[in-house]
């Protein structure tokens, strides 16, 4: 039992992230309001981008801009450098679901045009009509 | 009650002489940071990217203090696609350009042989270059989003 | 038989491609449209014609396109067995197209340019079934014959004819893409090869139970040569025009189902492979049962193309009989029945078409007397089924014969007697239909065959019912060709 | 470093550039749309067949963006298999631009510019993601042919912007999973470089990190390529996208996507981690495509519009290759990656001549065909052509794919797999023929006739579209004549790995 709760306490940045994810996942599938819909695949991708952050911090470590002057006195040192990788492809990343919630936004404009509301069951409804 | 509503109604949305007053002083600044945060963004935090979406805020800012139809007399639609597609041109052609001359794709340091000012500062420089298409990119971007769906795709009136 | 590389073959099989063009291109020209055809189809039967003398004295020829499969090309190769058959389809070519002017023009059919077009394109196939080098050349000619003879079939158009449209297509490419296509895949796979050579390329190359399971799915898959259960869809098919039932379903479509099911028993399987798994054997007696039972189903049909399209059924098989049998004779005889059934099974139609355009009936009930009327036609069906059944002075009693001597040489008496007692149903469901024109009182008075007939019918039937007669006496050039394609 | 070494950027760029520069000259005038579309892809057209000779000649070669080295920098691989699919986008967009530029001024009359923008983009981030060698750029680049392909899917009318909407959850589903897969890859080996991560691998234990980041990606992928149970978003959006759009995403995006699952297979999994080591999963996947091809080709013989059919071809289309793929040998492989050009062509000239019946008759559904070949012969003819290739019949190019993976599953002993592709091509017949039969064997109703047909000399589609209809078709019996040379360029580039 302790090692079940350790386990998870240890790697509560996964967890978070799972849990993240499966609520994105279940508003993505299971609500029949496309808003709530977008909402949920904003948290997934959220979700994502936190897997990734967390995978590359390092205590106790910074960003690797280097000051040029004690660089050139102390030489680099490894542990104070964090891998910045996993930070900037979830900027291309961010950039990504911002332009998806962007044409899924535009989108969503036309169907509220096309059909007067942005319920599924609603639309559905219209469309058997 | 209802009548509140409808004084309410009747009163546009922002209009509101200190927020115009206020947001009149601060978008040069904002727009002034947005620049910095482009132009520092080779060789410190920052970037094309961040400093565009900053720009493009500042911009936003003004629609939302005012309206549509007063942003759009100072920088128009149209306007505002041209900059979107001269920013993409400038990171595309520049990595063309890189090509054309002699070098790999994106490769400045090939550059040099246009102006010899040493490969080094033309990784630089190309960074440089890139940076500023993608600021103008992304902040057009950023602003004809917000126009497309605060206008529900008409683009003649804000919120 | 050494082969050398020519262009004729390619050429002949070309030319009736090429030339759906200038027949699409003179559709508001009926003549010209006609003239073509008639050109191409004369100019079909030159080519083939002019590479007969070479084959005949053991010099072959080949051409060969790109591999398109490793150590597969798109081939053509003329043997003998493939010269006998081409030879005997472009002549009757010929007939056809003069018949269908005829037919077409006078009952004012329709899309004819469809049809000169389909045609052109179905003959094309025909010849590239023929001369086809390897399995793959055949299989992709065959299933093109499939498609081409789609629209000839379905050529009326109206609800009756779409879904016999539906039965044709499904059995015929239904079978070759079920059947066929894993067949010739398991022998590519098997051989590394599938070009026709003489003595077979499957022998050592696969384990006994492959080899039966690649056989059933061969026999299974070409379905043209409407081997039961696989028949159905001739009769279907006789909702067609007469020509287009003479010629493909007496002659191009049928007999290149049966002309694939001899290529893959000579020359994939091989005489000795066969003969030592005892699958002659067996396959000759399944096709026997066909023989019989289509017979006994002709005697019942009234409607008279349906009884010839059952009496084809039955004929084919006897093809297929000869050469499962295996022996020198039984397999000359067979290939022979190709040519002899050809024409006598065509002037049976063309008689069949003559009778429809000057009487609009079908039903042999109804065509009490009309021999007094159409004597001409009469007599031309009297000498076709005179042929089909194999009496003598007609060119059926030629390949009979043989068939006869082959079943003796191979000691197999019962399928002797099944030949014979076949020959004698062939005898009672033919022979009844002469018998009521000549000697029966109709109703048919008023029908002038002269008059109501056009002579471009006439005359192909005339012609095909002479030549089966002649074919009794002057048949050395075929015989020559089936012995060598025989091996013997 | 000569001028030759860079041209298959130029490939990618010229589209892209150009997409930006009609975005601006195209509001000028819309006399620009047709010179700015049919140009740059006609460049990247040529410009793919001189790397395809390259490749050819010389054999495969990587790029290095920017002169930064992998596995730090950014790697571009150009290898057979990507220089072929290289010419195959180039050669389709080409094609279809024709008849896109002729839709779009009937759909987006004064919109022209925006949606070849979108266009052009999309076909530069598709050669983007057969050239890349980098995970996270292929998952970026995937989601810039995705995201231009919503936007194209909801211009359209009616139920186009639903469509689309789902599409994006979907495919947002899809990115996502890969883009987490790409993730575990990252934790595992610390590098996004596909050869890095391939060494990697090699060298590290396979545990369940490794499995998991495989499920991702996987399933990540199957959802963009529409594998049978996770195909949901396909038909809709494809038969409601507009008509210009449809006929350069259908034949294309699922293609490219099939080509991706390759690509991760061969160069970051590598053949020996996917097929051996998890072989439950290896056949449970030729299990699962025969289960595709057997549902969506049944699911096609319902359907009762033509573009709604197509679409579920498509679908099972993708399990013949996905099935391919899983078979784990040569034959299969290379059946799939043949099959991967040969549907993309086939799909293109279903699509086309879609596009030239609709140009004239509007809407597609069935009780509309009647007499439609006595009408419009030449189109007709080009359609019953991309259907026998569907069908399988030689010499058109789908008998060709369609032997190498009958090969490949009898070979490994998956009867299941063929008897799903016998079945396929059967009810592919039944498919067909039955169009044919309405348009053969029915007559179009007088007045319906003189009401479509009455305004025009020709009855014909006009030009733009009927031309490349017939290209298309044509282009089908030539590869299907031509695929021995290409099985043997392919193969130099798969069988290695195999």
């Amino acid at each position: 039992m302790t090692d079940l709760v350790s386990g998870i306490v240890a790697k509560y940045n996964y967890w978070i992230y799972v849990i993240l994810m499966m609520i994105g996942l279940y508003a993505m599938i299971g609500k029949r309001n496309l808003v709530k819909k977008l909402l949920g695949m904003n948290i997934f991708q959220t979700a994502i981008i936190l897997f990734f952050i967390s995978m590359g911090v390092k205590r106790g470590a910074a960003i690797p801009i280097l000051d040029k002057a004690g660089t050139l006195a102390n030489g680099v040192d490894p542990v104070q450098i964090l891998n910045p990788l996993p930070h900037v492809l979830m900027l291309t990343a961010i950039v990504v679901s911002v332009s998806v919630t962007g044409v899924a936004l535009a989108v969503m404009i036309r169907i509220y045009r096309e059909y007067g509301t942005l319920e599924e069951d609603e639309i559905l409804e219209k469309l058997d009509r | 009650m209802n009548l509140i509503r409808k004084k309410a109604a009747k009163r546009k949305f922002g209009d509101n002489q200190i927020i115009r007053v206020s947001v009149r002083i601060m978008a040069p600044f904002i727009q002034l940071f947005g620049l910095y945060v482009i132009a520092h963004g080779h060789y410190s935090p920052g970037g094309g990217f961040q400093g565009g979406v900053v720009l493009g805020a500042s911009f936003i800012l003004l629609s939302l203090a005012f309206d549509l139809e007063k942003t759009l007399k100072s920088f128009s639609e149209s306007m505002n696609a041209v900059m979107a597609n001269i920013g993409v041109l400038i990171y595309t052609g520049t990595a063309i350009l890189c090509a054309l001359v002699g070098g790999l794709f994106l490769d400045y340091a090939a550059l040099n042989s246009i102006l010899p000012i040493g490969p080094i500062e033309w990784r630089s420089l190309g960074i440089f270059i890139v940076e500023i298409g993608v600021g103008f990119a992304v902040m057009s971007i950023m602003l004809s989003l917000y126009w497309d769906l605060s206008s529900g795709g008409d683009m003649d009136k804000g919120l | 038989m050494t082969y050398t590389h020519s262009y004729i073959p390619l050429a002949a099989v070309m030319i009736s491609l090429l030339g759906t063009i200038p027949i699409t291109l003179s559709k508001r020209k009926p003549i010209l449209r006609e003239s073509w055809t008639l050109l191409i189809s004369l100019g079909k039967f030159a080519l083939i014609a002019s590479m007969l003398p070479s084959v005949l004295s053991g010099q072959g020829f080949v051409w060969t396109f790109v591999d398109v499969l490793p150590g597969l090309p798109i081939a053509f190769r003329v043997d003998a067995m493939g010269m006998l058959f081409a030879l005997v389809a472009s002549f009757l070519w010929i007939c056809t197209s003069f018949f269908s002017f005829g037919y077409l023009s006078k009952l004012k059919k329709h899309s004819k340019t469809r049809y000169y077009t389909s045609f052109s394109l179905a003959m094309s196939a025909t010849i590239g079934v023929a001369f086809a080098a390897n399995l793959l050349t055949m299989y992709m000619f065959y299933e093109i014959l499939s498609l081409a003879t789609y629209p000839l079939v379905t050529h009326d158009q109206d609800c009756r004819v779409r879904s016999a449209g539906r039965k044709y297509l499904s059995y015929i490419v239904g079978t070759s893409i079920m059947f066929a296509l894993p067949a010739v895949i398991m022998t590519y796979m098997a051989v590394g090869s599938l070009d026709f050579t003489p003595g077979g390329i499957l022998t050592g190359k696969a384990s006994a139970p492959m080899l039966a399971l690649i056989f059933c799915l061969f026999i299974a898959g070409f379905a043209k040569a409407s081997i039961m259960p696989f028949h159905a869809w001739i009769p279907a098919a006789m909702v067609a025009p007469a020509p287009v039932s003479s010629f493909l379903h007496g002659v191009a479509v049928v007999k290149v189902g049966v002309f694939s099911i001899l290529r893959v028993i000579l020359d994939i399987f091989g005489p000795d492979l066969l003969r030592s798994l005892d699958y002659g054997v067996m396959l000759a007696y399944f096709v026997s049962f066909t023989i019989l039972v289509a017979s006994l189903v002709a005697l019942t049909q009234d409607d008279l193309k349906r009884r010839l399209a059952y009496s084809t059924v039955g004929q084919l098989s006897y093809i297929v009989l000869g050469v499962a049998l295996l022996t020198p004779h039984s397999t000359q005889g067979g290939i022979l029945h190709i040519v002899m059934h050809a024409f006598g099974k065509i002037t049976l139609f063309f008689c069949s078409g003559c009778i429809y355009v000057a009487t609009h009936k079908r039903s042999i009930s109804e065509m009490d007397g009309l021999g007094k009327q159409m004597p001409l036609t009469y007599a031309a069906f009297f000498i076709g089924a005179l042929s089909i059944i194999g009496l003598p002075p007609m060119g059926g009693f030629i390949s009979k014969w043989n068939l006869l001597l082959g079943t003796l040489e191979a000691n197999q008496l019962p399928i002797l007697v099944i030949l014979l007692a076949s020959s004698l149903l062939n005898a009672a469901y033919f022979l009844p239909i002469v018998y009521r024109g000549f000697f029966s009182n109709g109703t048919n008075e008023h029908v002038n065959e002269f008059r109501d007939v056009p002579y471009y019918c006439l005359v192909p039937m005339c012609v095909t019912a002479l030549v089966s007669f002649v074919l009794f006496f002057y048949h050395s050039v075929f015989v020559q060709l089936a012995k060598i394609a025989a091996g013997s | 470093m000569n001028s030759y070494s860079n041209l298959h950027m130029y490939v990618m760029a010229v589209p892209l550039l150009s997409a930006f520069a009609l975005n601006l000259m195209g509001r000028l005038s819309r006399y620009w749309v047709l010179p700015l579309t049919v140009g740059p892809l006609l460049f990247s057209t040529i410009g793919s067949v001189l790397v395809l000779v390259r490749v050819a000649s010389e054999g495969a070669f990587s790029y290095t963006v920017g002169n930064w080295k992998p596995p730090y920098g950014i790697e571009l691989l150009v290898d057979p298999l990507s220089s072929m699919m290289l010419l195959l986008i180039s050669v389709i967009a080409l094609i279809a631009t024709f008849s896109a530029n002729a839709w779009a001024r009937r759909e987006f009359p004064g919109r022209e510019h925006l949606f070849f923008t979108l266009y052009l983009i999309q076909v530069a981030g598709m050669m983007g993601l057969v050239l890349t060698a980098d995970a996270f750029n292929l998952y970026v680049l995937l989601e810039i042919t995705s995201i231009t392909t919503y936007g194209l899917i909801a211009m359209g009318k009616g139920r186009a912007p639903l469509a689309s909407f789902n599409y994006i959850i979907l495919g947002s589903i899809g990115a996502c999973f890969y883009l987490l897969g790409v993730g575990y890859l990252y934790m595992i080996t610390g590098s996004l470089n596909m050869a890095d991560i391939a060494r990697i691998i090699g060298t590290v234990n396979h545990g369940p990190a490794l499995a998991t980041a495989f499920a991702f990606v996987l399933v990540g992928l199957c959802i963009k390529m529409a594998f049978f149970p996770l195909h949901g978003w396909l038909p809709n959006a494809y038969s409601f996208a507009p008509t210009s759009a449809s006929m350069m995403i259908a034949p294309l995006m699922t293609k490219v996507t099939i080509y991706l699952i390759v690509r991760v297979i061969l160069s970051v999994f590598t053949p020996e981690y996917v097929f051996y080591t998890h072989q439950a999963v290896q056949s449970g996947m030729v299990w699962a495509a025969s289960a595709a091809i057997i549902c969506a080709s049944s699911l096609a013989l319902g359907q009762r519009e033509l573009r709604r059919m197509f679409s579920y071809i498509i679908v099972a289309e993708v399990g013949y290759m996905v099935g391919g793929i899983w078979l784990a040998n040569g034959q299969g492989m290379t059946g799939a990656v043949l099959h991967i050009v040969n549907d993309a062509l086939m799909t293109l000239c279903l699509f086309l001549a879609a596009a030239a019946m609709s140009s004239r008759i509007g809407s597609l559904s069935f009780d509309n065909l009647n007499g439609l070949c006595r009408k419009m012969p030449l189109t007709m003819s080009a359609f019953v052509l991309a259907g026998l290739s569907i069908i399988g019949i030689p010499p058109t190019c789908g008998f060709f794919s369609k032997w190498y993976l009958l090969m490949g599953g009898i070979e490994t002993g998956h009867w299941e797999f063929v008897a799903a592709l016998l079945f396929s091509s059967l009810a592919s017949v039944a498919l067909f023929f039955r169009i044919i039969e309405f348009g053969y064997l029915r007559d179009m109703e007088d007045k319906q006739a003189e009401i479509l047909f009455k305004a025009t000399p020709s009855n014909e589609a006009p030009m733009m579209m009927l031309a490349p209809l017939l290209v298309s078709a044509a282009s089908l019996i030539l590869v299907g004549l031509s695929s021995g040379p290409i099985v043997r360029f392919v193969r130099t580039g798969i069988l290695k790995f195999l």
